[in-house]
């Protein structure tokens, strides 16, 4: 170890400089900043935001790619099976599945994200609030979600239908009655879960508002749960817009979306299954891409978790 | 030189219980005690008697099961707006015995330690915020480089200063410090130590200062209370306690003090308490809180009382 | 405990009174009545037919009534079933549906946090990837299609399995799959969540540093507590699942209860859709509150009725 | 006496955005059947991460053990599998953690938390397993046993739960216990009567201690030996007797320096100056050259090695090279020696 | 009347006629000469989709229930394959020269399922049972023709003196045999109301002693057809066996009978081509249209007209379909024979009239063309200009209602593609849940909308009558004082032929002032096991299982 020779010179004491400490350091980032960083990481999830962004860019030009119209019918080509004229086949009316399937896209995209949205603003609100504020008021909100549960559903469009009236809003409005529900209970749940947690008591003894406490502390624990919830709501909501076309509260035929293409292609399954197999397949891919999308978020929310 | 100090905080008959029936705990059973502007109240005892109870019992952490804590003349237990919860949560101040629990997982330790900033808009700048941020940083023996990272990418002893620079952010008046230091290494320990000093000097602060290190509890406080069982038994002055520790539990306390010397310690005796054995000796009688001098005051029997006022001639 | 279990029974009570007060309103309120038919019949049948189901009476003699069968859970004569009375169609209806329902439940449950297990043991392995897909297509492919599909591939094309109808045990098996898919599949999803979150916190290292092997820990030490929102999750599904599913019981000819939810109202079928909700209210405020009582023994940090700011 | 555990060259670092954290930089240390090593170091020098990884528990990702080996009796546990170290932990070697309340389970109650090990290394019944942890709980110094076996972490105080832990470390009787911090949450009175257990326990079965502390009075209490670690490595290391009464690195002497005195008045207390070198991009030369008021030039160029000052005690300091000056410890250090040497004539 | 019951499928030796005759539809030849031999098990399986409302004859107001009622009980009369009445529980029916009043003799051998006879009471009993308005029977209006009936069903039971209402309802059992109805009108149909399940008998005793006899099966459970019920399992199955009693049980082949209650039509089918259902489709359910081109293919599709005509019902009282000619416009701009092949696809009739041609024959031709844009372009401009409109652009917007269906969205949607490309008119969709469609086509808050009709009963009057008065059923509002009288002297009129003609004529003002555009006429298309034989379907589309059996293969 001793072997090399050291100058004697450098054996001159010249005392600590503590100095350096002061280096500059790296501008700081913010925990969002943070959060992209490691999404951006994330190859999976970047893969579901960018099918996202190609769908909802098809759900635009896909229409125009064809020389049909969503609408046209076409009764003696009915049914076609996919082909070079018919790139995803023909319906029952002769009409291009291919133009009505991202003409669709422009309303179930819409749908599954404004369902995401609602439920991420109501749901998480209200069951954060729930959990964290607790005792009575827990109580009365948590009543109120199950008194909404409980009735009936159907009834409570039909009335809406019939009080409002078709349209895009009524149709939102729908959706929201119950959608947010499911939400509001997990988040409950988890912020049960967190609130007796000490860096929630520690915000609290800083003079941390309820509002502070929620999203600083409780939501970004609780994001995993959120996110899933949230990829469940998606299809949910494709869904139920095709429950609720055909309470006349939905799009307007001969408008589609993929819930009711879908739904209408389920009996051809066996006779005409391209009819089903298109729809059903972006929405899948749209599910799927929200899916990797929530994983991406959910691990890159998580600094215990990095890759 | 107590009596004619202003007391900032007057904790009175304050009771805290836990759970019900025969699980029932009483974690602080019946605490009075004051603690005065300026000053640092050491708070020592048995591991579960009940000290950290005791200060999130004062911080309102938990309500109290009864009796009441005055805050500058305020009861904190009362019914406050949050206006003014918000003023006396600047004011008032806990630094957590647990570190890591204290710290959300989810949050960088720039926005752990700026939250007290923000919420109190101590801060004008996002420039100001992170300068405020790196001077206590610094001021903990943390460098800038950590500001980014999250908690458990941090040392325990690291952590606990994350919550300490937490507890500085607000500049309050009042901390309570639950085992503050007991996680740091010695010279960490100074640096904060002397640190807390030169900012009670500075700006008058106010400690609570919660440990078992007791060359530590002595070094850094004014007074010292000895609890145990959810009780106080013993408050003094440090130099004095140390001198006169009449209380057996308290001398028991003292003869476990570990020194950095080998030789010493592999020949130290250590004088045990054995509560029933006491309890025997009391032959019944409820103890009081008596004061034996001036400053001191112990829980004990009248026989015990005699007997150390005794002792305190002797010497 | 005891204590607020009486309290939140107190709390149903109010629940269910106000659900029985707004459906009832909602129901008369919606057009159509249960005499709406193709076939418009004569006015003087109709107005026969109202005198005797109490039609006639003003509205909140009829809301009276109401409560008061609710009260006596009797609710009356079907409308429409003339040989059956509501009590008769849930009685008949409800064991069919909970029989399913537990089969459903049970499938949705194991499998569901048997797949979450494997994909956070595995995070970002191919069993996760796989678990996702599977998860995927769970719960993007809605029930009714779910049940067609598996129609069309175990009945139809292999043959192993009946297409519908309600006879002996492998009669149940395709659909309490198709009822069970999506649960099953977000509850996989939602326990490898919680899952991921839990295994990076400090105790797994030590129930690692006892030389517990992965499964001991993912047993004892994980899945209890990454239970939570599984748990949230299971209030009001397992309320769902044990009444039934519309489209499951027309798609595999299931006599349960799930059916009425939807005819009734269809049918305007009053006195069905009271009964029927009322009932399934009742089972969802009571697994609503097992869920709150099952929080507090997953997690012994939470308290019932714990009032954190007091307001 | 043979080594029970030989750490060499240990290096780990954990991958994060801001880069690599080299925690550990090149370990080198072992143990005697039996004898007890005591750890002190500042605090984010790389204790827990050493020790840790001797158990395999960092994290990977986004840790990883760069390189060296861990011989525990005699075969490498660096090149285990997770299966075969399954069969090593809680069995052969147990830790303490540090940090007590996450460290435990806030779902178990603590009295299962305590058998598991038991029931799974030593397959006892259930009941015995109860039995055992009930008397370990008491064996720490828990009151009330039978009641407290039963409740869950959060009901504990931070120094139960702290000694909770203990009990779940000792109950499988392991040969290397690695105690990272045990007492620190625990007052005088019961830390001694820890510190006894132990010592007690490693009279009787020869267990071999990894002690980490940051308190160096209760080092002196336990210690056979001592390491100190400074930036990830180990800076000097030696018996108890020699690095209090001869400490021969600048860091050590600040740590002796920094502590209180009981007898000593009261004034500031001395602290190292500056702050721990950035582990992400550690310092050329020694680590501790900025904080070293001794330093020399070589210091900011060159590492120094361990220099041997006598057969149990090295030290990694270019001040004990031949061409460097000879210094002193400072005077507080010495004053302090002197102070101990008094006090043990007088015993 | 003609005479007594036909006995041609008493023996074996004739079945192979009777089968070759039941079974030729005009369109499928698929029932090939069989082996004549009758098959070991004689158990029908079919799935009749849903739980029927009630298996009371008198609060039987579905079809699902009617299908299961036809092979229980029986009537005074019973449906042959042509449509036409012949005598069943009445060995002998005596019409007076007025036609109003009708005489029938019990059979002497006619039983209940329990061995009691069948007696002119029962049916007395049963009738006035239906019409007493405090037994809630939605189709007590059946039997009106009966006089005396309308008053007494509408009588209120609090005000009105009721005993003396039924009393004056004029259906006397003169003694066990012998059953006299008076009737308000000649009503040339009425034996084929006989054979109508709400005019079935009930057997008094049992049904006095026990109000609810009709809640289960079991022993209270009598009944006077082919078969009678063994098992209800509420909406999961009922079992019919065949009934010893029965006085024509030697014609009775099938040892059992099991509905299914399946509501899916795709699992129906499949369960069917799976082996486990004979028939699926018309009448007891229906086929998914979807699998309507592949069964074609096969050939084992069976198609059947019926009396039933969809049609689109124009608000008369809504611009523009106040207008005559904007109403024709439309209404001849439809491509019917497209609709039919591409959509419905079951051979069903282009309709260019309202009342199908099982009843007048020369409606397969109809009142105009199947589609005509030239014409309908001529209406066009005719109405706009009546309206003041300058081009279609100034038309206010026209809403297509109809009720969320498969079929009739898809109808809707071809249609309003139609008028698009014909008429360059843009017309919305709009849809809605069943209840809520009816209650708006009554209150008449829509323009267009779709609805259809299934004859009741064998005769023009049934589908005429719809668009006699405002209301009701006439969600039009068209009124013609000539459509309406001649409608109301088609009721007096005692001579058949005459009576027709008026009916015709009055039809023809229908589709002239065109309140309603007709679509199509209804077939019945079902698939069902080869070797089954002999089921009767009528021309109302209803299936009589008395004659079915099973063939050896
Ligand atoms: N998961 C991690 N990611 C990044 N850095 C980490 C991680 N864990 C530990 N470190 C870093 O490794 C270094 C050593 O940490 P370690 O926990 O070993 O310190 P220690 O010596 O135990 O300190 P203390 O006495 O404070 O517990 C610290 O600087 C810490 O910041
Ligand atoms: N949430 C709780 N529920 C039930 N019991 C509790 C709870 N918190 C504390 N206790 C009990 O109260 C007593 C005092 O606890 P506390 O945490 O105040 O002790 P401490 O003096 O801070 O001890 P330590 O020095 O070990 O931290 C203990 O017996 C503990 O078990
Ligand atoms: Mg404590
Ligand atoms: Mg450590």
């Amino acid at each position: 170890m001793q072997q090399q020779h050291i100058p004697k010179e450098m054996f001159e004491q010249v005392g600590g400089d503590t100095s350096d400490s002061e280096k500059i350091s790296r501008p700081s980032i913010s925990f969002w900043k943070d959060v992209w960083m490691r999404f951006k990481k994330n190859r999976l999830a970047l893969t579901g935001i960018i099918l996202i962004v190609i769908l909802a860019i098809m759900s635009i030009v896909g229409p125009m790619l064809t020389p049909y119209d969503y609408r046209t019918t076409d009764l003696i080509n009915s049914n076609l099976a996919p082909s070079a004229n018919h790139w995803f086949g023909t319906d029952d009316l002769g009409r291009d599945i291919f133009t009505r399937v991202w003409k669709g896209a422009q309303i179930s995209l819409f749908i599954g994200l404004a369902a995401a949205v609602i439920d991420l603003f109501i749901g998480v609100i209200w069951g954060g609030l729930s959990g964290y504020i607790g005792g009575r008021t827990d109580e009365y909100m948590m009543r109120f979600a199950d008194i909404l549960w409980a009735v009936p559903y159907l009834l409570m469009v039909i009335l809406l239908m019939v009080v409002l009236g078709q349209g895009l809003g009524t149709m939102i409005l729908a959706m929201t009655i119950t959608g947010w529900i499911n939400m509001a209970r997990i988040v409950r749940g988890q912020v049960l879960q967190l609130k007796s947690q000490e860096y929630v008591m520690a915000a609290q003894t800083l003079g941390a508002k309820t509002s502070r406490i929620m999203f600083r502390h409780l939501i970004p624990n609780a994001m995993g749960p959120i996110l899933i919830t949230m990829t469940l709501t998606v299809p949910n909501a494709i869904f139920t817009e095709a429950f609720l076309s055909y309470l006349g509260l939905g799009v307007q035929q001969p408008l589609a979306s993929w819930g009711t293409m879908a739904s209408e292609g389920l009996p051809a399954l066996q006779y005409y299954p391209w009819r089903l197999f298109f729809p059903a397949l972006f929405i899948c891919l749209t599910i799927f891409a929200f899916n990797v999308i929530g994983d991406g978020m959910r691990d890159a929310l998580d600094p215990r978790l990095r890759k | 030189m107590a009596e004619n100090q202003e007391v900032l905080v007057d904790i009175k008959n304050l009771k805290q219980h836990f759970g019900k029936g025969q699980n029932k705990v009483k974690a602080v059973d019946g605490l009075t005690f004051q603690i005065y502007r300026g000053e640092t109240m050491g708070l020592v005892g048995e591991s579960g008697c009940g000290k950290s109870t005791t200060g999130r019992t004062i911080i309102r952490l938990y309500d109290a099961t009864d009796g009441q804590v005055i805050f500058n003349g305020e009861d904190v237990h009362g019914k406050k707006s949050k206006a003014e919860m918000k003023k006396f949560n600047r004011k008032m101040q806990m630094i957590f015995q647990d570190p890591y629990a204290s710290l959300n997982p989810r949050m960088t330790v720039s926005d752990i330690i700026a939250e007290g900033v923000d919420i109190h808009g101590l801060a004008k700048t996002k420039t100001a915020r992170m300068e405020r941020v790196y001077e206590l940083l610094e001021t903990v023996g943390l460098n800038r480089e950590h500001a980014n990272r999250y908690p458990h990418e941090f040392s325990g002893g690291q952590r606990q200063r994350i919550g300490i620079a937490r507890a500085l952010a607000v500049d309050p008046e009042f901390i309570i410090a639950d085992e503050p230091i007991s996680a740091l290494d010695v010279s960490i320990q100074a640096q904060v130590v002397n640190l807390l000093k030169e900012l009670q000097e500075e700006k008058n602060l106010t400690y609570l200062f919660i440990a078992h290190d007791l060359s530590m509890v002595k070094y850094i406080s004014d007074r010292i209370g000895v609890m145990y069982f959810g009780k106080l038994v013993e408050v003094a002055d440090s130099e004095d306690l140390y001198k006169n520790a009449f209380h057996p539990y308290t001398k028991s306390l003292m003869s476990a003090i570990p020194h950095p010397d080998p030789d010493y310690e592999r020949n130290r005796k250590r004088v045990t308490y054995d509560v029933e054995e006491h309890r025997r000796e009391m032959d019944g009688e409820e103890p009081e809180w008596r004061e034996v001098s001036p400053g001191h005051w112990v829980s004990c029997t009248q026989k015990e009382y005699e007997s150390y006022k005794q002792q305190l001639q002797t010497q | 405990m005891l204590k607020y279990i009486g309290k939140r029974l107190l709390y149903m009570v109010l629940t269910l009174w106000v659900i029985v007060t707004v459906t009832f309103f909602l129901m008369r309120a919606a057009p159509g009545s249960p005499f709406t038919s193709e076939k418009d019949l004569p006015d003087a049948i109709k107005k026969n037919l109202e005198a005797y189901y109490g039609l006639d009476k003003s509205v909140f003699g009829q809301y009276l009534d109401y409560l008061v069968s609710v009260i006596n859970w009797d609710f009356g004569p079907s409308f429409k079933y003339k040989a059956q009375s509501v009590n008769d169609l849930i009685n008949s209806g409800f064991p069919v549906s909970f029989a399913l329902g537990m089969e459903a439940i049970f499938l949705a449950l194991g499998l569901g946090v048997l797949l979450g297990a494997i994909a956070a043991l595995r995070h970002n392995k191919w069993q996760d990837y796989s678990a996702m897909v599977l998860a995927v297509l769970g719960i993007s492919v809605p029930s009714f299609v779910m049940a067609s599909f598996l129609q069309y591939v175990f009945a139809i094309k292999l043959g192993i399995l009946p297409v519908a109808r309600w006879e002996s045990f492998s009669h149940t098996i395709l659909p309490a799959l198709a009822l069970a898919s999506t649960p099953m599949a977000f509850i996989a999803r939602l326990t490898r969540s919680s899952m991921l979150e839990v295994l990076s916190n400090d105790y797994i290292k030590t129930a690692k540093s006892k030389g517990l092997n992965s499964t001991e820990i993912t047993v004892r030490h994980t899945i209890r507590n990454a239970m939570m929102p599984v748990v949230s999750y299971m209030g009001p599904l397992i309320s769902a699942i044990l009444t039934g599913s519309f489209v499951i019981e027309k798609i595999f000819g299931v006599p349960g209860l799930g059916m009425h939810f939807v005819t009734s109202i269809q049918n305007r079928d009053y006195s069905v859709i009271m009964g029927v909700t009322v009932f399934f209210s009742v089972l969802l405020l009571v697994s609503i509150l097992l869920v709150d009582i099952a929080y507090s023994l997953i997690d012994p940090r939470i308290k019932l009725a714990d009032d954190k700011k007091g307001e | 006496m043979d080594n029970i555990l030989e750490v060499n060259d240990l290096k780990v670092s954990f991958n994060t955005f801001a880069g690599e954290v080299q925690a550990v930089r090149g370990v080198n240390f072992h143990v005697k059947k039996g004898e007890t090593l005591a750890i002190v170091g500042e605090s984010g020098s790389g204790k827990s991460v050493t020790t840790q990884a001797i158990m395999r528990l960092i994290p990977m990702p986004p840790g990883e053990i760069k390189g060296g080996e861990i011989n525990f009796e005699g075969t490498d546990l660096v090149q285990k599998t997770d299966r075969q170290m399954e069969k090593i932990r809680g069995k052969d070697i147990a830790m303490i953690f540090q940090d007590p309340m996450t460290s435990l389970n806030p779902t178990m109650r603590i009295g299962r938390q305590i058998m598991e090990s038991m029931i799974k290394h030593r397959k006892i019944s259930k009941t015995d397993a109860k039995k055992r942890a009930i008397e370990l709980l008491d064996l720490v110094g828990i009151p009330r046993p039978e009641q407290r076996v039963d409740q869950y972490p959060h009901e504990f105080s931070g120094g139960m739960r702290q000694r909770a832990m203990i009990a779940v470390a000792l109950a499988s009787d392991p040969k290397l216990l690695i105690a990272d911090e045990p007492t620190t949450a625990l007052d005088v009175t019961i830390q001694a009567q820890i510190l006894e257990l132990l010592k007690d326990i490693q009279k009787k079965t020869n267990t071999s201690i990894i002690f980490i502390t940051h308190d160096l009075g209760v080092v002196a209490n336990v210690a056979d030996r001592v390491s100190v670690m400074y930036g990830g490595k180990i800076v000097e290391t030696g018996t108890v007797d020699e690095v209090f009464y001869n400490p021969k690195h600048p860091y050590t002497w600040g740590l002796l320096a920094s502590m209180p005195s009981l007898d000593a008045e009261d004034g500031e207390l001395q602290a190292i100056p500056g702050s721990p070198p950035d582990l992400t991009n550690p310092p050329k030369g020694d680590a501790f050259a900025a904080r070293n008021s001794y330093a020399m030039k070589i210091d900011f160029e060159q590492e120094p090695p361990m220099f041997k000052v006598s057969d149990t005690h090295y030290a990694a300091t270019w001040l004990l090279h031949e061409d460097a000056p000879a210094v002193e410890p400072p005077t507080v250090v010495q004053r302090r020696i002197e102070h101990f040497k008094e006090k043990a004539g007088e015993r | 009347a003609c005479s007594g019951g036909d006995d041609s499928s008493s023996d074996d030796s004739s079945n192979d006629d009777q089968a070759q005759e039941d079974n030729s539809g005009d369109s499928n030849d698929n029932q090939d000469e069989g082996s004549g031999e009758m098959a070991d098990e004689q158990v029908f399986t079919a799935n009749i989709s849903s739980e029927p409302f009630s298996l009371n004859p008198g609060l039987a107001n579905d079809s699902t229930s009617g299908n299961v009622l036809l092979q229980s009980f029986e009537g005074l009369t019973r449906m042959d394959k042509n449509g036409e009445p012949q005598p069943a529980m009445a060995s002998d029916i005596q019409v007076s020269d007025d036609q109003k009043t009708y005489t029938f003799t019990i059979r002497e051998d006619a039983k209940w399922s329990n061995g009691d006879p069948v007696t002119a009471q029962d049916f007395e009993y049963a009738w006035k049972w239906a019409l007493d308005p405090n037994n809630q029977s939605q189709y007590a209006y059946q039997l009106y023709p009966i006089k005396g009936a309308e008053d007494f069903n509408s009588g209120n039971p609090d005000t009105d003196d009721l005993d003396a209402l039924k009393d004056a309802v004029a259906i006397t059992a003169e003694d066990d045999q012998t059953l006299k109805v008076e009737l308000n009108n000649p009503t040339p149909y009425f034996l084929q109301l006989t054979a109508f399940y709400t005019y079935f008998p009930v057997n008094q005793e049992i049904a006095e002693a026990n109000p609810e006899w009709y809640a289960d099966a079991g022993e209270n459970y009598v009944s006077n057809g082919p078969f009678k019920m063994t098992e209800w399992g509420h909406n999961e199955k009922i079992v019919l066996e065949k009934n010893d009693q029965y006085w024509d049980k030697d014609n009775v082949n099938l040892e059992k009978i099991e509905f299914a209650m399946i509501n899916d039509q795709n699992s129906s089918l499949s369960s069917f081509q799976n082996g486990e259902f004979d028939w699926t489709g018309s009448p007891f359910n229906s086929l998914p249209p979807e699998a309507i081109p592949s069964l074609k293919d096969e050939g084992t599709l069976n198609i059947e007209p019926i009396a039933g005509t969809y049609w689109y019902k124009f608000n008369t009282e809504k611009e523009p379909f106040n207008n005559v000619n904007i109403r024709k416009a439309f209404a001849y701009a439809i491509d019917r024979a497209g609709i039919v092949k591409s959509i419905t696809k079951g051979e069903e009739i282009p309709a260019m009239a309202a009342v199908p041609p099982t009843m007048f024959e020369s409606n397969e031709e109809g009142y105009f063309d199947a589609l005509n844009v030239e014409k309908a372009k001529e209406h066009l401009e005719k109405g706009l200009e009546e309206l003041g409109y300058d081009s279609v652009e100034d038309l206010p917007t026209i809403e297509l209602s109809y009720n969320t269906q498969e079929t009739h969205a898809k109808i809707a949607q071809a249609i309003q593609d139609m008028w698009k490309k014909n008429l360059g008119i843009d017309v919305t969709l709009n849809n809605n849940e069943w209840a809520v469609y009816i209650e708006t086509l009554h209150q008449g808050n829509y323009q267009i909308g779709r609805m259809g009709w299934l004859g009741d009963f064998n005769d023009p009057i049934n589908f005429l009558e719809l668009y006699k008065e405002k209301g009701g059923n006439n969600d039009t509002r068209w009124h013609s004082e000539e459509y309406a009288s001649l409608l109301e002297d088609s009721q007096t009129e005692t001579d058949s032929d005459k009576r027709l003609e008026m009916l015709k004529e009055a039809e023809g003002i229908l589709m002239d002032e065109m309140p309603i555009a007709p679509i199509y006429f209804y077939t019945n298309k079902w698939v069902q096991d080869e070797n089954l034989k002999d089921v009767m379907m009528s021309g109302l589309g209803d299936v009589q299982l008395k004659w079915a059996y099973f063939e050896a293969e």
